[in-house]
């Protein structure tokens, strides 16, 4: 079902914790889809993220998807890491199950999250950025009956 | 990998070795078609005679009441659909359960799309079904009660001769879906006033492909699958000769090892039961305690998610599943999980094992140590645990 | 009796050893079921995948175009009646011809009953079906042309193309039972502008329960079987991996021989035929003379009974049918017989010859031998034929 | 699906044959539905049926019964040839498939033509004896679609 890299991140995932007094944290998902992603951000003063944790509660690819955005988004600049899409964290794991896709797209949305915080905190506006949606929704498969 | 642990029993079993042998000779050496008229081919109508007679005798049904049919999930498909065409006269309306499998329920929602009206009967927290709401939702257009024998996700065994009395107090068709129960469980359909019932050979140690619907004689009953003349009229088809001969003797064979098969796992499925809830805590079983297929636990874990809890008792050769094969995969939560009540996020962190009459105590223990660590893992990682702990709510 | 001679190929056919081979592992050891996650199960998945491809390619048809189903009645069943409940908002006509199978015959036959309509288009004495009047039974409200590659009694090829053109014109679905004519004639669905297309396994050498319907993506098709998410939602019911494996390798096998056993039985058909309509008198040729399939031959012995004939072969260890297996029992002579032209007496005494690849000369004489003597025979004890030389028309 | 007696006088059935300048000669059945009888009886000044024949165009169902039935009536009285029934010829040949009991009403049926082609030739009534269908239906089989 998953490719190798995926399944590399979800049994090894890098970046797993949490960071004391972080720059900005974010969460995104519900727990009725099954899905929710926290991502925290250390951000040093040059503006580039120092470190970065994520807790994941969700599948497979929930998991590596964080871990993978986590690996990206470290030691980039603020509107480096606003840049990573969904496509850049699904294609550094080689691809992702129909299915799973909206797991990167929660990635995305978590780091966004994570830097909104951190802009709201410091009363800054990031250029791009806007305030991200707390719920990731499904889209409906079609189904025949 | 480790030897492989195969605890998922309720989404398919290995074919028994025996009744692969009785299968062989069906396919190249006495491989005609039992409507031809020649010798060569009546050998293999009494084979499948055979193997319908071996089917009621476990029923203690009528062996002209046997049809065979492909999968459970099309005697389920023609049970419904064939009652609401035979009986539209007298009515649209079928009561059913919140849990029933897809093949009942997406039938049920393709019937409403048709007209059909359908009461979906709630259960309780052990995944009983209702009785007295089911007694209210008859209506003198009511044709047809669905009932499940036993639940595929979390074992819970029906009240089915309550179920059988109250249809035929009511003059109402009585269906149950007994993939799960049949083979299991002791079944005699005319004590449990059961007019119609679906079962499915790979549920039960038999071949894949092949399932039956036994209909109580004079039953009218519409064709499914209309064409050539087999099964009496009623469900064209060459015959699928080497399954139905593996069917039947698998039936046998579940026949004759029934309380033997009962006992063991039932005392491995107890042991595994207590062991996972005394040594994982934030746990909850699944299902009622007693009334459950011999074979099934179901547990669900808190702040973790089912599918990364699969995937890492895979990578320990360890076969399990959390819901029904066929939805796994899927995003929403079990159906069955949420109706007996369960939050959506505890609904996803279930975990269901189902025990075969291979499956050893030794199995168990390992299985419950690997569930533990990566339960443990899982809640490492996860923001509902974090959340949980920060605010205070952490048993020291 | 002696060493069996099996002339009903066009009945059911022997399962090839290296198919039984190819799924025996999928019964004991690659049991699990292909929609589970972990591993163990999806080798199943991708054994599925791949017989499907092996199909596809066959058909010169994409892979995700393929739907297994438990024959090749529940294929037809599903193109006629999905079709005519997707598209009820367009019409509710449906073209078909005389000889189909009963697996179309009897569906329309239903669908009627619940409102549709359906024209049955007339063949010529081979069998052939009559475009004009195919062309001129176009409706506004017709949705559906359904008609058959090959006929399974007389062996007739349709003109496929002409009707996919035709069917194309239209903005018209086009299916054909392709039963007895895939795994014996090429079929490119594309060229053929083919929609649907229904075939089965064990009438080329693949194990019994298993076919599949081609639906050419895009196609609005509802779904026959409700359940499960198996066959991408489609078709429901659990995977039955060991026939869909057979059937895979049946195909690939099937494709890699054709030519070699299209040669072989063309020649031996044409010189079965060609014996008997030299060696016996009053008798007839049913179908095309040479748009037939390779293996079929079909003959009327005028008076005298086909059951008769049958039995008396049987004893002579030749297994052989009149019309259809699942007709032959029945009382009423073939509707493909009727519909080409032949009077009741004469389409009761009719026999069909199917061969296989293993059929060898010595067998086709020993056959014609024993055919020319029972027919002598019957014909000694036949009033018809007391009749007809009374009236002084017996030939001297 | 048959006895071994059916098969028996299928394979080798008794009385085939015609009997010229006969008694009695009755032929029931049509080609539409595939069974064609025809009885020939030599019947004798004492009422006796001395010999009997049968053409049979038909089922093995419709051979065997027409050779029982040939066995059954010869030997005995036109009243005993009336009183032998369908019942009694399946009996004969320890039964018949149900699709198939046709052919022994036909068997029957069969007998009492060719006594009543007697009986008109001789200008005589045969106590019992009514006019035959020239035809025997079928009986539908129900089939439930
Ligand atoms: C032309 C044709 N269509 C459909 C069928 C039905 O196939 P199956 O017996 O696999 O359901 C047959 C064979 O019986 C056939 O010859
Ligand atoms: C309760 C129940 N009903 C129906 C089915 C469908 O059976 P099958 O996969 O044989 O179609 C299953 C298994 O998947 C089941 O567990």
């Amino acid at each position: 079902m998953y490719s190798e890299k995926v399944m590399d991140h979800f049994s090894n995932p890098r970046n797993v914790g949490e960071i004391e007094n972080a720059s900005g944290v974010g969460t995104v998902g519900n727990a009725k889809c099954g899905d929710i992603m926290r991502i925290y951000l250390d951000i040093n003063e040059s503006g580039i993220i120092d470190d970065v944790k994520f807790k994941t509660f969700g599948c497979g690819a929930a998991v590596a998807t964080s871990s993978m955005a986590t690996e990206l988004v470290k030691g980039k600049t603020i509107q480096e890491a606003l840049n990573i899409t969904n496509k850049a964290v699904m294609e550094a794991l080689d691809g992702l199950p129909k299915a799973k896709i909206h797991c990167s797209l929660l990635a995305e949305e978590a780091i966004h999250a994570a830097l909104w915080d951190y802009a709201t905190k410091n009363n800054i506006k990031i250029e791009g950025l806007e305030k991200p949606k707390t719920d990731i929704g499904e889209e409906e498969e079609e189904i025949n009956y | 990998m480790e030897k492989l642990i195969y605890l998922d029993n309720a989404a398919t079993t290995k074919t028994r070795p025996e009744v692969v042998e009785a299968m062989l000779p069906y396919f190249t050496e006495k491989f005609g078609n039992p409507s031809s008229i020649y010798e060569f081919a009546s050998q293999n109508k009494k084979a499948v005679d055979e193997a319908r007679g071996s089917i009621a005798k476990a029923l203690k049904a009528e062996t002209s009441d046997i049809y065979f049919t492909a999968s459970g999930t099309e005697a389920d498909n023609w049970a419904i659909k064939g009652a609401v065409e035979a009986y539209a006269a007298k009515g649209n309306h079928i009561i059913t359960s919140k849990i029933e499998h897809h093949a009942i329920l997406h039938t049920c929602e393709y019937l409403e799309k048709h007209g059909a009206e359908v009461t979906y009967i709630d259960v309780d927290e052990t995944g009983v079904i209702k009785l007295d709401e089911l007694k209210k939702a008859i209506r003198p257009t009511t044709i047809l009660i669905s009932v499940m024998f036993a639940n595929n996700e979390i074992g819970t065994v029906q009240p089915i001769k309550e179920i059988g009395e109250i249809a035929k107090a009511n003059n109402i068709l009585f269906h149950t879906d007994a993939v799960q129960a049949f083979g299991q469980l002791d079944i005699d359909v005319n004590e449990l006033n059961i007019d119609m019932l679906s079962a499915s050979g790979h549920k039960l140690n038999g071949p894949k492909g092949i399932g039956f619907l036994y209909i109580r004689k004079g039953l009218k009953l519409r064709s499914f699958i209309h064409g050539g003349a087999q099964e009496r009229h009623r469900r064209a088809g060459t015959e699928n000769v080497p399954a139905i001969v593996g069917l039947g003797k698998a039936v046998s064979i579940a026949v004759q090892t029934l309380q033997e098969r009962q006992e063991k796992e039932i005392a491995l499925r107890d042991y595994l039961i207590n062991k996972v809830l005394k040594e994982i805590s934030y746990v909850r079983l699944n299902g009622h305690r007693t009334k459950r297929l011999p074979n099934n636990t179901n547990f669900s874990f808190q702040f973790i998610e089912g599918e990364s809890l699969l995937i890492m008792l895979d990578m320990k050769g360890i076969c399990a599943s959390s819901g029904s094969a066929c939805t796994s995969g899927s995003l929403d939560p079990s159906h069955v999980l949420l109706a007996i009540g369960l939050p959506h996020e505890i609904a996803h962190g279930s975990l269901r094992l189902t025990l075969s009459e291979e499956t050893t105590k030794d199995e168990i223990d390992y299985v419950v140590e690997q569930v533990k660590e990566i339960v443990a893992k899982l809640r490492s990682m996860s923001p509902l645990y974090e959340d949980f702990v920060k605010n205070g709510n952490h048993e020291k």
